[in-house]
């Protein structure tokens, strides 16, 4: 996609890119190279002894069970977040934007957990389902359903989805919200007066027609899932019980910062930025194209 | 029977304090296979009276029956109707074949069958081979005509237009008037068209219904319409150039209004004086706009007279046999 | 004024504790200003700091808990022995003086001792009296075995309580101090003290044997389990659960909190096992000094220690904290001022430590111990949600474990 | 909507509230704690209605409680994350309108280059390569500044696309009048483009003040000085003592108090953001 | 001297392989003052005749010259000209004055000079009483108004239009195409509209530029363009209905092809034979669609000739003074 008429300008384009290509050079490329060369190199947490050891590092990491385990954790984690938060939010735009009434008031309480930060929300709920002190535990038991998210992996799962649900529905809502607003009015009376009603509007104009939002908000939740959710499992369940939630990012941390096993985990950042690589690609590939109505 | 009846149609728009009435006690029958065009200036009500026989609208008072039918309570689906919107609404997601074939898979009408009236209405209309085609790959007129084989599809009682043409251009919009008409001759569907364009109205209608301001001014045949305006909205509204009116020209006593349009005016030796101000070539013709007293006139004249140019000052006769008298107050036709 | 950078992770009311600290130095003399940081948790603070030493900002003071020992101990560039620290000063630096299990901890197979010890904590057990007495229990007298926490979980459960035992720090307790009380080897090479060439030995008999009584206390549920680490620490001053093993830290919070009676006494063991009891590991952490510094700071550095060795300081802390009193004439000091009889319970700690180690007791001084760690907890927690036997999670365990030190070994082989 | 079903509009009612009373339901129990003391809500189960000590928790919040280990100071926490989201929105506009503007508007060689350089950092997160970045950090002697805190942050292209999207969407016209007018690029740019792109700039500063304001990785490793110290790692450090020695109640209300800022730009920006997202992303 | 000279102008769009030339050596004067129409159908270059001019797009080769000045390599702003786009292409955050004074603050007008030359213009335009407004709080006609107020105050040698009326409804352009006609009389700067609608270019030209798919057909007066079109596709484009074109009409010689304009035909008793298809009234008179053998015939006629109804056969006759007569190879006009 390009404009019709362009500027010409020898040095001015270059003078107005300056700061972004300064500050990605310094702060993400130089850096980012860094991390290559360290997943590359064996060494102590001090760096006072290092050895090449090209690609051993990732040798170990792609024969490590708790590794391929770790990217099954993470794919099952994030199409249950991307999966559950779209269809959530999407049913609570649809209602808001059936509503005229009222729909302001809605809107401003469903947005504001946007504004709690991940390490607070996963304060939060592990204040809520704390096995000790929790309301929703302690309700949970009383109503005959034994909660125990430290030994039960599903309930460990549970509780990390829907903290992580929880803190994006608000993005995800907005975007449907104005996603349906956008819909063009006469084509959901055409559809009524084609004979479809408000279930089959939705399935078969409605939802087709956002789906450009919804493939953008896809790839926003998988990056969301990916590396957002960090703060929520490291509050929580600290990648247990085993190590059934230990998602990527949170293995990353962990084996960087806790087990301060650098090569390793500079190796598994590589992984990372090559997937997130690849997700940036799609989605422009996707943006280029997209839908036009 | 009629197809469709307006009974003292009211409509208001909010509640409380901020209600607000639009359409003020429209009753009309419109006979089956009729085609009836709804004329009048924006914001007058055209859009809100369609809307409520579609069933888009609730009827705030009154009623509409489609059929023998009394509507006012049915679903828009339920009521029988197809509908063309001004910007098409097309389903941008969904093939021209979808498009047309989406009513009828609603209504469960088996595949062949869907496939079949699909193809005739493509076949009617030009479009066979744009069936596979997605909306944003057709120009307008193409997307025009796949809206109207979306309403064709469904052999509904009444069809229903809103502004179906404004979105084509000049060209573009003769000749889709003439498809509607042949389409109409056709398929003989009592048909309710909104315009707010006099041309498009005199053209494709049987019967106008001129609305001002939530009034219905006249409902009658183009000839009616135009030969016998009701009042002096409906004269000055249409007709291109519309009708002259006059309050001061010599031979119009106050109270009074006289109506005469451009093409019954000419050049004379006798009659107003008439200061020229500009003239305006239209192919076979000429409009020769100017001024009697403080009034403007129009006078339409053919390459046979004489042109005179802006800053002449002639002499302007009328046909006496086609004058209109209205009464100032009411704006009703007096004779 | 030379400014002292002092990194730490102490926070509540540790932190205060800390902060007083500073600020009592700072008004002692003038010539130096320690300031204390807290950089999160004992990991976090470390790495912190590790970072910083890589980009050539480390702190002068770095606070490092037991677990991340073995790793400051091999990067022998990136820090200063504290003997060093104080001889570079000309203070005065008497190892000697020192608890024997603390100072053997922090000392190096050479002899020398590497860091300064500061908040020395062990294992020990807490019981709620209230609810031995409402399950028929004697309340005064505590269960020292394992067959005697059994028997009296047995009965707290009968008695319709929720959560008869639990534990907090699952290696530390249950592995690590077990495995020095009873005098058998966590790991090879003297666990791990004799070199990096450790691998890890807690799949023995015993251990297994332990973990199948915790596992048959869990299906029972008698035993709970509340989490890793120390998250476990609040069910006991609740009320939630009636028997705890861990911090002699968490003494302060256990006063302060609990609404009922309650009593501290050793770790239970089993009284089958040759050599048993013998001493408790510490825990806790220890004060490292950072290399590259100007001398200036090292005798900043080695004035703020002199003035921490202080015997009332260290009584003070001790008395504060719950930590360790970590040279024996604090913990003749506090004695005397009649503390623990005042507050029953709290000598139990420094009688398990203040004794003479043997080479299997010292303490466990492990490469990569925090992975270490997490693998336990991986692998303990498969036992209690009966997806592995005690036997298959120990082994795993071990096998994983290995691995890490094997990686260590390698990594810090120049 | 097209057809009157008072069912579905119960429905709706009915839904939304339930998504309301679900969604809201952990920030009003933070609220119920903020208001009880520590004990009342260590006491199994925990009230679910306001408690009465609401001034003195949050009084004891803001003024740094005693009870707290090294003071945690709100207010002075709250200052830092409000400067730290401040300049990190702000920035990534400044620098990222010029840059989109450059993709968009101008032809210049190695342009393919540059426009991936930049998008390749699109959705990656400072996490991934945060221990490198901070050596970056400290060689440039920027531990413990602003600049330390927000201008890593800034590295990263999330608004240069959001701005390209838009510019993509301005009428090719209006170039063309403002050319016409005897507008030069820079020209343009100032009285057309940015006027014009405001929705857009709103919805960035949310996200990106939002994004700002809830780090927490980050500061706690490029500050090693307290008064440094944003909110989030404020409340971070008040729990880091295990749930029994935890003051909930000054948790919770200091939790709320960090909540405040954020949720008031959301609230108050919630029409630009949409709009300014929308106009653009489709 | 020329206001505007066009000297074998061509333009290539694409490079290399991919090379699409889209103007094939375009070459024309316009006089100074002259208000000159380009007209063809879409896709035929039109816009990138204008936007060469404009500096807008790149000359491939040949020579643009305004004023006595070639301008191929002058910047737009510098080149002393005013455009008005289709969408009007108003600055939406500015309001109504702001975006009539933006040109000139930007020449460094004094602010006085400003506001004098703004409200001069804003009276021409009758925007006097919107110039606090934003665009957005404008009706279509009266955007449209301030695109020609922007332009205006820059009292620019040449105007230059690009379907400026194509987005305002049928009524509102009729009265548009006189201000603008009115303005040109007023200011009488040469002016250059594109448009594709043949009767906004009849109506508003002194010279009309018919271009066909990149070549300029005809440049000529409406007269001489409506009464002699140069080729069978000027004829075929210029007037409405449209002139009829007949190759096997009886009278007509194979390898030429006959045109014969609709009025200039008429009901008779003597003349072809044709099948009345339907018939449209109009007003003042009506068309009458019919077919003479294989091809399509249209007959204008007024209310005074008796009105055939579909499905008649009449005789229709035509005015022998009125016949083109065109090759039909080439399409060239023979005659
Ligand atoms: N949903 C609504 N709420 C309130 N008022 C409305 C609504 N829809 C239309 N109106 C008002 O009702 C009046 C009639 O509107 P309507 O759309 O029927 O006009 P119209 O004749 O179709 O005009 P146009 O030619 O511009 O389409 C207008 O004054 C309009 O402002
Ligand atoms: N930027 C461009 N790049 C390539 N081809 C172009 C470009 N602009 C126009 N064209 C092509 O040049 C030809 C003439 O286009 P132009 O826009 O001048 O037509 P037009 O007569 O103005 O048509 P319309 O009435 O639809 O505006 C068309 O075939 C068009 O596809
Ligand atoms: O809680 P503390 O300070 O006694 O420390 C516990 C030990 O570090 C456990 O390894
Ligand atoms: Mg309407
Ligand atoms: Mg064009």
């Amino acid at each position: 996609m390009e404009k019709r008429v362009l500027f010409r300008s020898g040095w001015l384009p270059w003078l107005l890119i300056a700061p972004q290509m300064a500050v990605i050079l310094v702060f993400f490329f130089w850096p980012a190279s860094q991390a290559i060369l360290q997943s590359l190199q064996a060494e102590d947490a001090f760096g006072t002894s290092v050895t090449f050891v090209g690609l051993e590092n990732f040798k170990t990491l792609f024969g490590d069970p708790a590794y391929v385990e770790s990217f099954k954790v993470t794919a099952i984690f994030s199409v249950l977040v991307a999966g559950i938060g779209i269809a959530l939010s999407l049913m609570l735009a649809i209602f808001a934007d059936r509503m005229m009434r009222g729909a302001l008031v809605y809107k401003t309480f469903l947005i504001i957990p946007y504004a709690v930060a991940p390490a607070i929300a996963g304060v939060l709920w592990v204040f809520m389902f704390s096995p000790s002190i929790g309301v929703v535990s302690y309700f949970l038991r009383h109503l005959g359903f034994d909660w125990n998210h430290l030994l039960n992996s599903n309930h460990a799962l549970t509780l990390i989805v829907v903290a992580a649900v929880w803190k994006q529905i608000s993005y995800n809502f907005l975007f449907f919200l104005a996603g349906l607003q956008s819909i063009p009015k006469a084509l959901i009376e055409a559809a009524a007066i084609d004979g479809a009603g408000p279930l089959r509007r939705f399935f078969t104009i409605q939802f087709p027609l956002l789906s450009p939002t919804t493939f953008f908000l896809l790839v926003i939740n998988v990056v969301y899932a990916f590396f957002d959710t960090f703060a929520i499992v490291h509050a929580t369940t600290e990648g247990g019980p085993g190590r059934d939630t230990a998602i990527l990012v949170y293995k990353v941390w962990h084996d960087g910062f806790k087990a301060l096993d650098l090569g390793g985990s500079a190796a598994q950042s590589v992984v990372l930025m090559a997937i997130v690589v690849a997700l940036t690609v799609i989605q422009f590939r996707y943006v280029e194209k997209k839908v036009q109505y | 029977m009629s197809a469709i009846s307006f009974r003292n149609v009211i409509k208001r728009y909010g509640k409380g304090a901020k209600t607000n009435q639009v359409i003020h006690g429209v009753s009309a029958e419109i006979e089956a296979g009729e085609f009836v065009v709804i004329v009048g200036p924006s914001g007058c009500g055209k859009s809100t009276l369609l809307r409520m026989v579609a069933g888009l609208e609730e009827i705030s008072a009154g009623e509409i029956a489609i059929g023998n039918r009394v509507v006012n309570n049915i679903e828009p689906a339920q009521r029988d109707i197809a509908m063309v919107f001004q910007n098409y609404a097309l389903y941008p997601h969904m093939s021209v074949f979808q498009n047309m074939a989406y009513g009828l898979k609603i209504a469960k009408v088996p595949v062949d069958e869907i496939k079949a009236r699909v193809d005739k209405a493509a076949r009617i209309l030009e479009l066979g081979h744009l069936l596979e085609r997605k909306p944003r790959e057709l120009s307008g007129g193409q997307r025009q005509r796949v809206a109207m084989g979306r309403a064709i599809v469904r052999q509904p009682l009444v069809f229903l237009f809103d502004e179906p043409l404004s979105n084509l251009d000049a060209k573009l919009r003769a000749q889709t008037r003439l498809e509607i008409q042949k389409l109409h001759r056709e398929l003989g569907i009592t048909s309710l068209f909104v315009t707010h364009d006099q041309v498009e109205a005199m053209t494709l209608a049987q019967r106008i219904i001129v609305m001002n301001a939530g009034v219905m001014d006249q409902f009658g045949t183009p000839e009616e319409v135009y030969a016998r305006p009701a009042t002096t909205f409906v004269a000055g509204f249409i007709g291109s150039p519309p009708m002259n009116l006059l309050k001061h020209a010599p031979g119009v006593r106050p109270g009074t209004i006289l109506g005469i349009r451009p093409e019954h005016l000419m050049l004379d030796t006798d009659g107003w004086t008439v200061q020229v101000e500009y003239v305006e070539l239209l192919g076979a013709e000429r409009l020769i706009y100017g001024r009697v007293g403080d009034e403007q006139l129009v006078v339409r004249a053919d390459e046979s007279q004489p042109a005179p140019v802006a800053g002449d000052t002639v002499k302007i006769g009328a046909r006496q046999d086609k004058l209109h008298w209205f009464d100032a107050g009411s704006g009703k036709r007096a004779a | 004024q030379t400014e002292i950078q002092w990194w730490h992770s102490m926070s509540g009311p540790l932190g205060e504790w800390v902060n007083d600290l500073a600020k009592q130095y700072n008004a002692s003399q003038k010539d130096y200003k320690v300031v204390p940081t807290y950089k999160g948790q004992y990991d976090e603070s470390m790495t912190a700091a590790i970072a910083a030493f890589r980009a050539g900002n480390a702190p002068d003071i770095l606070q490092v808990f037991e677990v991340g020992t073995a790793t400051m101990m091999a990067s022998k560039t990136a820090i200063k022995p504290v003997g060093e620290v104080m001889s570079a000063g000309g203070a005065k630096f008497d190892p000697s003086v020192y608890v024997p299990a603390v100072a053997g901890y922090y000392t190096a197979p050479n002899g020398q001792m590497l860091s300064f010890p500061f908040n020395s904590s062990t294992t020990i057990f807490y019981y709620n009296k209230d609810a031995f007495k409402a399950a028929g229990l004697d309340p005064e007298k505590a269960p020292t075995t394992w067959p005697e926490v059994i028997a009296a979980a047995d009965k707290l459960k009968a008695s319709g309580h929720k959560c008869p035992f639990t534990t907090s720090w699952m290696s530390w307790t249950q592995l690590e101090s077990f495995s020095a009380w009873h005098n058998t080897l966590y790991a090879t090479q003297n666990n791990g003290f004799g070199g990096t060439a450790a691998r890890l030995a807690f799949n023995s008999p015993l251990h297994v044997k332990h973990f199948e009584n915790l596992a048959k206390m869990a299906k029972d549920g008698t035993f709970v389990y509340k989490g890793r680490n120390n998250t476990p620490d609040a069910a006991f001053p609740s009320g939630e659960c009636a028997m705890m093993t861990g911090s002699s830290g968490l003494y302060a919070r256990v006063a302060k909190d609990a609404k009922f009676k309650y009593g501290i006494s050793t770790l239970p063991v089993y009284p089958d096992v040759k050599g048993a009891p013998q001493n408790t590991v510490i825990g806790g952490a220890s004060l490292w000094v950072m290399s590259g510094k100007p001398a200036d700071h090292y005798k900043g550095v080695a004035s703020f220690f002199t003035f921490l060795s202080d015997t009332k300081v260290q009584s003070d802390s001790h008395k504060r904290t719950g930590y360790l009193p970590i040279t024996t004439a604090a913990f003749k000091l506090t004695e005397a001022s009649g503390f623990y009889k005042d507050n029953p319970g709290t000598d139990v700690a420094v009688t398990q430590m203040i004794r003479k180690t043997t080479d299997k007791s010292r303490g466990i001084r492990l490469g990569n111990f925090v992975q270490i760690r997490t693998i336990i907890d991986e692998e303990t927690e498969q036992i209690w949600n009966g997806k592995k036997t005690p036997k298959e999670a120990l082994d795993a365990a071990v096998k994983r474990g290995d691995e890490q030190l094997e990686r260590f070994q390698k990594a810090n082989k120049s | 909507m097209v057809e009157r079903r008072p069912g579905l509009d119960i429905l709706s009612h009915v839904v939304l509230l339930l998504g309301i009373a679900i969604v809201a339901f952990p920030i009003y129990l933070a609220f119920v704690a903020s208001t009880h003391t520590r004990e009342e809500i260590l006491r199994v189960p925990m009230p679910i209605v306001p408690g009465s000590h609401m001034i003195e928790n949050y009084t004891s919040a803001l003024m740094g409680a005693d009870t707290q280990g090294a003071r945690v100071v709100v207010g002075r926490m709250m200052w830092i994350s409000l400067v730290t989201a401040l300049v990190i929105s702000i920035g990534k506009i400044a620098i990222s309108l010029l840059s989109a503007f450059a993709i968009v508007y101008f032809r210049f060689p190695f342009k393919k280059i540059v426009f991936w350089m930049i998008f390749v950092t699109l959705m990656l997160p400072v996490e991934v390569r945060i221990l490198p970045t901070y050596k970056v950090l400290a060689d440039l002697n920027m531990l413990n500044t602003y600049a330390g805190l927000t201008v890593p942050l800034i590295a990263s292209a999330t608004a240069t696309f959001l701005f390209r999207q838009f510019f993509l969407s301005v009428p090719d016209e209006l170039v063309e009048a403002a050319r016409i007018d005897g507008a030069g690029p820079m020209r343009f740019f100032k009285d057309i483009l940015v006027p014009l792109s405001q929705t857009s700039i709103a919805a960035l500063f949310v996200i990106q003040f939002i994004y700002g304001w809830n780090q927490y990785l980050w500061p706690l490793l490029a500050t090693t000085s307290e008064d440094m110290y944003p909110v989030v790692i404020g409340i971070k450090r008040m729990i880091a003592s295990g749930d029994a020695a935890v003051d909930w109640n000054l948790v919770m209300a200091t939790a709320i108090l960090a909540l405040v800022p954020p949720a008031i730009v959301v609230v108050l920006m919630q029409r630009w953001f949409v709009k300014g997202l929308v106009d653009t992303e489709k």
